[in-house]
């Protein structure tokens, strides 16, 4: 089967969760476990539509893939444009997965309100699903606030305590950061009419423009607010542990695995290839909060006493590992960039769905509450193991793989950095391996505790696909290196296309730019010799 | 003297006002259906008389449609009133007042 | 060999079956005999390889599975290379030792947990096999690793494992609160050690271990500045640190002894915490080149050396006294490093293996039959109750102590001789450590075998017990299942049994390594040395380097003098111990008492922990705490900050909307209402005068026509 | 001379009992009323040549209608007179006053427009392959009023589904 076959397999996958809820509009509200299955088929059904674009994805090509391209607001030149590559591709996957789990793990956890709660889920699915696959800029802004809505009411209404300030917060911060970065849009889109006399939002339009300083600047800055906001990088961040620690399981589990990336997914998308020399001047300021926020997060992770704040704090000094291989600006940063992200989705989602599991039974996130699990719930101190390891990086555990890339990725631009941020593996399996002892080791000194269940059947489902993905990565992860070629290339031929040196006003580097031309396509035995940009998907 | 549709013109108005007057009048909501059923005779009367005066059927043919809509209108006219009278006891025009502002 | 991935890989199925598998469903017999079945095979094929090894022309085998991280752009020092890592194993002189002491001592230390971890209850059993496979995969992954990652991925492996295996009673706080450290302070090293593989990855535009030492090899040596290989070697060598237990990241080691004992002797004495002599000794080339940094090694080995030996004199937990037994041996290895003494460095490496594994499961075994007592205060005369042990262990003291004809003594001259070669203070430093090590050995020997019986009273009759191999006869387990003690008895023969095997390791396997002095006489070379070389230059310059082989060596006489001083030193040791704890135990309390603040210095170590506690550990807690409070007040403050703001600012507004904008509103409505009244007043909801109205209108339109019909 | 008699007999015996309907005090004299002048509309039907709608008219109206009218009379049987209630506001004697003018004027129009232009206008009607009243009128229905016929025939469908569903008691 063509990639370019005139199936429309990303609408399809786009909009399968989209009728689950649809049909869940249908059933009464009464009859929850229909709702249950129901839901759940629909996210299996999306799980399983979404596989093709694992086997059926030609790795060797640097166009888009999958593309279908329709009329949707002609006077305005937006269009229906969807298409992916290898990476998109990737964070499809994982949402669509992550979506599954996240369904399948609230069968007993949420009680009230069991078919808005699923329609919410599914239709946050179709969002972020959306987003990823948008090749129109519109069309992915109107995917990404699309995004907002359900999540803004599985926080507010099956959230925990201090649920309607986190919830708010959540979607002010979002908010704001979406309407700055709609006014960047706008200013590419007026500066690509005023250059080309076409109105489109066509991202690989914008991906040719070749716009003046200046206003790569700005937009620059609005991109990253609106990005930023959503990683979340340092300053911005606050909105996380909240939006987490109240949110239910699942809520947590999509926000960490899937709706964090859309922030990286951004920069590597649209910020890194539209405004190369804008992103090339912003290196240091970025990395500088990048390290700030690694640091900063471990240190804070490490002074929490809420287990869920601790793993959330634990995302931000991830999430800013993950930005720092981006903006190293080369394939092995980038690269380990995008294999990070799912590995911050895997191992993050589990933990947020491990704290999930005993939230459940005890309904307190207090890590004092807890004490000597590994004696009542081995399996699950077992899988809580695993994803510790995998979370600081353990080798042959996915983790590691990220870890090492954007570390040498970074390193070969600035020394300095790469060992700031080195610091973070110390603090990381400081804070990680203290929670572990202050849950999993010692007595069971709380009685409460004492006849807690083992995981079930269900539980061990939502685990055990992660689990395997975590050895693959760790082992293998060769078959998710290869696939992002022709996305990192096509960043790269952006961002290193200039003379900008990379390290003006850098301190202490000894290093030259990464220049890089079209010797590091040849290298890729993949690619060959392709050199021409990717214009206009589906021209194949 | 000949008989044209002139007369039989005259005839349907002096009926139709006839069912007019009920329709004004009356209070009882079962006479107001009659009234408006002899309006609906009215008009019958003047589409079958010119129907022949033109010697084209098609006028009679319309009468076949009204005589089904009347039909139709009488049926579902008394199954409101039956419904109305069992809620409220009345068939009395004047106190079916419920959408007033 | 081109099988050697199975030698890593077997032990790994054995712990993936045990851990998958066996935790629930398998006996304590079926999950030992997977977990020994496995290493087995691990050990044959070990030896298998090995001998192929020897009859090879080449001394050098390297396997590659598969792409790990496949090849991506990168740029270097050189222009543009790719970075990548093949899952690649090698098979050298060096590795090919080092699998066979960790598949063979491995081997046996799961005979001997078999029986020694048998009250445990099944769960925990199957557990301990599974993590204790799970360590020998990972250590034989590090040993066998072709590239620094695959090295990487067995170097944090086993600090998993360490982790796991330390924490293995994790109801104890104390063992939980040591595996964690030990597995963050191995963190610390790597942080070094990763740095370390960047930069050479910069610099050379490779992380495979024969490539490196090529390029690293045409590059001059580095001794007047501290270049970029000085750089790269200090980085390693704090990864090595870390995981050898040096100055100053030596800490965890201590404490790691809250594992079973079979784990301290396997993973903390024998195989792990040699690690990072074996890097060393895999980028000797590398080292080679930075002879500032190689100074640096000498130093930190002789000192932890001595160090961790004068901590060692005064311990009374006889586990601990092996724990620093240990560092200081580690250091005596580094010290060998150091000063360019490669092969005698890995050569002490395995006869240390020997005998300090024998050491810890003779100590373990004593610890069985004193029923978990770990303190030598409360021993004593244990070698009537259990003969096997006494004899064996006290062959691993006198190898450790450097006795002639034992492996200990070849292995320690030889560092002895290289060291005062390139510097008689090291020496000097190592000559007392050697003193002291007799000493504490043989002070731990004297206190647990002989004089008085110092342990509490056993149930039952004393006197039938009194007779060893009654109790051993009678019951050969000691603990029937009302957990009744019977006083202290020889080790079932699982355990004896390895102990035996080890003795006669640790008594001869110096042999290989017979010093020249000596060989010369008997027309037997240094075989290990010649054999390791290979290991430690690099390709090209082993063949350049072929004929001349004559480093400035001492001449005979030296080196006869040094070997008899220092047999000397290991013999007042031995003396004074037999003095203090045999002939006059009171003299040793009244020295402790004369040297109060000494000995007090001595048994608390230093204060290091407690210096590290409120430095290092409070201070990341201290600025933890502080920066969580500025995260809730200053960042959060700052968006709350806003948001009451932005509710403020709402709030003026809403008053303002509500009496000024809404009231014109209101206002406009209120007109409407008013106005309106009169046409509310036609609305009767009559319908007969809607009627009405219609007819009107009727009305007024054949009145309009007639109008303009007859008036118009 | 005989079509002259008829008419007016027929319109006078119309005329009148329409005004018997709507002035009845008793609803059942009114419906007997009606159905009286149901059958004079047929007369008038059968005068004017159209049989098959004098036969239709006494069926549907005469048998059915009326019948209906009579069951729904019966139904609501009332304890007290359905017209003792009266709104002030209603405007009764205006509409009967408007309703009389109305009359005047419309009868004013056509005896005028029907004098001043003599010559009526005759639109033969369409060949039809079928003589008589009936079997044109057939003829009509069934070709080119197919669709209007079959669309009455679903509104009398609904109507009837809806009758039922608003009389049904207990739905």
């Amino acid at each position: 089967m063509s990639n370019n076959a005139n199936f429309p397999l990303l609408t399809l996958i786009m909009f399968t969760p989209l009728a689950g809820a649809v049909l869940l509009l249908f059933v009464n509200k009464n009859s929850t476990n229909a709702i249950r299955w129901i839901a759940n088929g629909f996210a299996g059904l999306g799980f399983l539509v979404s596989l093709p674009l694992w086997f059926w994805l030609d790795m060797a090509t640097p166009d888009w893939q999958f593309v279908e391209r329709h009329e949707w607001i002609p006077s305005i030149g937006a269009e229906y444009l969807v298409g992916v590559d290898g990476f998109s591709s990737l964070l499809i996957l994982l949402a669509t997965l992550m979506g599954l789990i996240a369904i399948l793990s609230s069968w007993t956890a949420i009680t009230t309100r069991v078919k808005e709660y699923y329609i919410f889920l599914l239709v946050l699915q179709t969002g972020m699903i959306g987003a990823f696959v948008s090749l129109d800029f519109l069309l992915f802004f109107l995917f990404w606030e699309v995004m907002l809505v359900p999540m803004y009411f599985l926080i507010g209404i099956w959230g925990s305590a201090n649920r309607l300030y986190s919830a708010i917060k959540f979607f002010l911060f979002t908010l704001v950061g979406s309407v700055v970065m709609l006014l960047g849009i706008l200013a590419v889109y007026f500066y690509h009419h005023e250059v080309t006399g076409i109105y489109s939002f066509d991202i690989t339009r914008f991906h040719q423009l070749n716009m003046p300083f200046d206003l790569q600047w700005w937009v620059f800055l609005a991109f990253f607010l609106g990005f930023a906001v959503k990683v979340p990088m340092f300053p911005f961040h606050t909105w996380l542990p909240d939006a987490h620690t109240d949110a239910p399981t699942a809520g947590s589990v999509i926000l960490a695995a899937v709706l964090l990336k859309m922030g990286t997914y951004g920069f590597i998308r649209f910020s890194l290839p539209i405004l190369p020399e804008a992103t090339r001047a912003a290196v240091p300021w970025v990395v500088t909060l990048c390290i700030i926020g690694i640091v900063y997060g471990a240190l804070v992770a490490m002074a929490q006493r809420d287990w869920k704040r601790l793993v959330a704090y634990s995302s931000v000094s991830h999430m800013g590992m993950v930005m720092l291989g981006m903006f190293a600006l080369n394939a092995v940063g980038i690269t380990g960039s995008i294999v990070q992200q799912i590995n911050h989705g895997i191992s993050t989602g589990g933990l947020f769905l491990l704290v999930g599991v005993v939230y459940e039974r005890r309904h307190t996130r207090e890590i004092s509450e807890y004490g000597g699990l590994s004696k009542v719930m081995p399996a699950y101190a077992a899988i809580f193991l695993v994803m510790t390891m995998s979370s600081i990086g353990l080798p042959a555990l996915n983790g590691f793989i990220g870890e090492i890339l954007i570390l040498q990725g970074i390193f070969v631009v600035n020394k300095i950095w790469a060992a700031f941020a080195a610091t973070g593996i110390v603090l990381g399996a400081a804070y990680m391996l203290w929670l572990y002892q202050r849950t999993m080791f010692g007595t069971v000194d709380n009685p409460k505790n004492e006849n807690l269940p083992d995981l079930n059947l269900r539980e061990w489902a939502t685990f055990i696909p992660l689990l395997i993905l975590a050895v693959w990565i760790g082992l293998y992860p060769k078959p998710f290196i290869d696939r992002l070629d022709s996305s990192v290339v096509r960043v790269m031929m952006r961002v290193n296309s200039a003379d900008v040196s990379l390290n003006a006003g850098a301190p202490g580097a000894g290093v030259q730019s990464p220049v890089v031309s079209s010797d590091l396509l040849t290298l890729d035995g993949d690619t060959g010799d392709v050199i021409e940009l990717p214009v206009r998907g589906g021209a194949r | 003297m000949e008989i044209t549709p002139a007369h039989y013109t005259v005839l349907s108005a002096a009926l139709f006002t006839i069912g007019v007057i009920g329709v004004l009048v009356r209070r009882n909501i079962i006479i107001i259906f009659m009234a408006i059923e002899l309006m609906l005779n009215a008009v019958n009367i003047n589409l079958v008389a010119h129907a022949q005066q033109v010697e084209n059927l098609v006028g009679q043919v319309f009468v076949v449609f009204v005589i089904a809509v009347a039909a139709a209108e009488a049926a579902v006219g008394l199954g409101i009133i039956l419904a109305f009278y069992r809620n409220k006891e009345t068939v009395n025009i004047d106190e079916m007042n419920v959408m007033r502002w | 060999m081109d099988l050697i991935w199975l030698i890593p890989v077997l032990p790994g199925i054995g712990a993936a079956l045990n851990g998958l598998l066996g935790i629930r469903y398998f006996s304590k017999p079926v999950a030992a005999a997977i977990a020994c079945a496995t290493m087995g095979g691990a050990l044959l094929l070990s030896i298998f390889a090995f001998a192929q090894l020897l009859g090879a022309e080449h001394r050098e085998h390297v396997v590659t599975l598969a792409h790990w991280i496949p090849p991506i752009p990168l740029q270097t020092v050189d222009g543009l290379g790719a970075f990548e890592a093949p899952w690649a194993f090698r098979l050298d002189p060096l590795s090919g030792m080092m699998i066979l002491i960790v598949s063979g001592i491995g081997f046996l230390i799961h005979l001997y947990s078999s029986s020694y971890m048998d009250h445990e209850p099944r769960g925990g059993y199957v557990r301990f096999f599974c993590y204790l496979n799970l360590f020998c995969f990972f250590m034989l992954t590090l040993v066998l690793g072709s590239t620094f990652l695959v090295m990487f991925v067995g170097w944090e492996g086993v600090g998993l494992c360490s982790y796991l295996l330390i924490g293995f009673w994790y109801h104890k706080k104390s063992a939980a609160d040591a595996g964690k450290k030990a597995f963050v302070v191995n963190r610390v090293g790597d942080f070094g050690f990763v740095l370390g593989v960047f930069l050479i990855f910069f610099t050379f535009g490779t992380i495979d271990f024969r490539e490196v030492a090529e390029a690293a090899s045409q590059m001059p040596v580095e001794s007047a500045a501290f270049g970029v290989l000085s750089t790269i070697c200090l980085l390693l060598f704090v990864g090595a640190v870390g995981k050898s237990a040096q100055i100053p990241l030596y800490v965890w080691l201590p404490d790691a002894m809250e594992g079973p004992t079979p784990v301290s002797a396997l993973i903390h004495a024998a195989t792990m915490v040699t690690a990072g002599v074996y890097m060393v000794g895999r980028n000797a080339v590398l080292f080679s080149h930075a002879p500032m940094v190689m100074t640096i090694v000498a130093v930190v080995g002789g000192v932890t050396a001595l160090m961790a030996a004068t901590i060692g004199l005064v311990q009374t937990d006889i586990k601990k006294v092996l724990a620093y037994s240990t560092v200081s041996q580690l250091g005596y290895m580094f010290l060998a490093t150091g000063v360019g003494a490669f092969g005698a460095g890995a050569f002490h490496l395995m006869t240390h293996a020997f005998f300090k594994a024998l050491l810890f499961l003779g100590s373990g075994s004593v610890i069985h039959a004193m029923n978990d007592e770990q303190d030598m205060q409360k021993m004593g005369n244990m070698k009537l109750y259990m003969p096997t042990t006494f004899i064996t262990m006290f062959v691993g003291a006198l190898a450790i102590a450097g006795v002639p004809g034992l492996s200990g003594f070849f292995s320690k001259d030889e560092i002895l001789a290289k060291t005062f070669v390139a510097s008689p203070w090291l020496w000097g430093l190592a000559v007392v450590t050697a003193g002291m090590t007799a000493f504490y050995m043989f002070r731990l020997i004297f206190m647990t075998f002989f004089g008085e019986y110092r342990g509490p009273k056993w149930g039952g009759d004393a006197e039938g017990q009194a007779d060893g191999d009654h109790a051993a006869a009678a019951d050969d387990h000691g603990h029937d299942g009302a957990h009744v003690w019977h006083g202290p008895h020889e080790s079932p023969k699982l355990m004896t049994v390895p102990l035996m095997i080890l003795a006669v390791g640790a008594a001869v396997a110096g042999y290989v390594g017979i010093p020249p002095i000596i060989g010369d006489f008997v027309g037997v070379g240094n075989a290990i040395e010649h054999f390791l070389e290979p290991s430690f230059v690099a390709e090209s310059a082993a063949l350049a380097e072929e004929g001349e082989h004559a480093v400035a060596h001492l001449s005979h006489v030296v080196e006869f003098g040094l070997m008899a001083f220092s047999v000397l030193i290991a013999g007042l040791g031995i003396a004074l111990a037999y003095h203090l704890y045999v002939r006059r135990p009171k003299r040793a309390v009244e020295l402790a008492e004369n040297w109060a603040g000494a000995h007090r210095v001595l048994t608390n170590k230093y204060y290091v922990d407690e210096a590290y506690n409120s430095t290092v550990i409070k201070g990341t807690m201290g600025s933890a705490r502080g920066l969580w409070a500025v995260d809730r007040n200053v960042v959060d403050g700052a968006v709350n900050g806003a948001g009451w703001l932005t509710r403020a600012l709402s709030w003026v507004s809403h008053v303002l909307d509500k009496y000024v904008v809404d009231g014109l509103v209101n206002l406009a409505a209120w007109i409407c209402a008013e106005g309106s009244y009169i046409f509310r007043r036609g609305q009767t909801g009559l319908i007969q005068n809607y009627a009405v109205a219609t007819l009107f209108g009727v009305f007024a339109c054949a009145t309009a026509f007639l109008v303009v019909r007859f008036m118009g | 001379m005989a079509e002259t008699i008829v008419f007016y007999t027929l319109s006078v015996l119309i005329l009148g009992l329409a005004i018997l309907v709507v002035t009845a005090k008793n609803a059942v004299h009114s419906v007997v009323a009606l159905v009286m002048t149901f059958l004079c509309v047929a007369a008038l039907y059968v005068v004017l040549e159209a049989e098959f709608l004098a036969v239709i008219q006494i069926l549907v109206y005469a048998g059915g209608i009326v019948v209906l009218y009579l069951f729904v009379v019966m139904l609501v049987n009332l304890g007290r007179s359905p017209e003792e209630h009266q709104d002030p506001r209603r405007l009764s004697v205006f509409g009967l006053g408007l309703a009389g003018a109305m009359l005047l004027e419309v009868a004013g129009i056509v005896v005028y427009s029907y004098n001043r232009s003599a010559s009526t206008v005759t639109a033969p009607a369409a060949a039809s392959p079928v003589q008589g009243n009936t079997q044109e009128l057939g003829w009509l229905l069934y070709t080119d009023y197919l669709i209007p016929f079959e669309l009455a025939s679903v509104l009398l469908l609904v109507a009837m589904v809806g009758a039922i569903v608003l009389a049904k008691r207990d739905l």
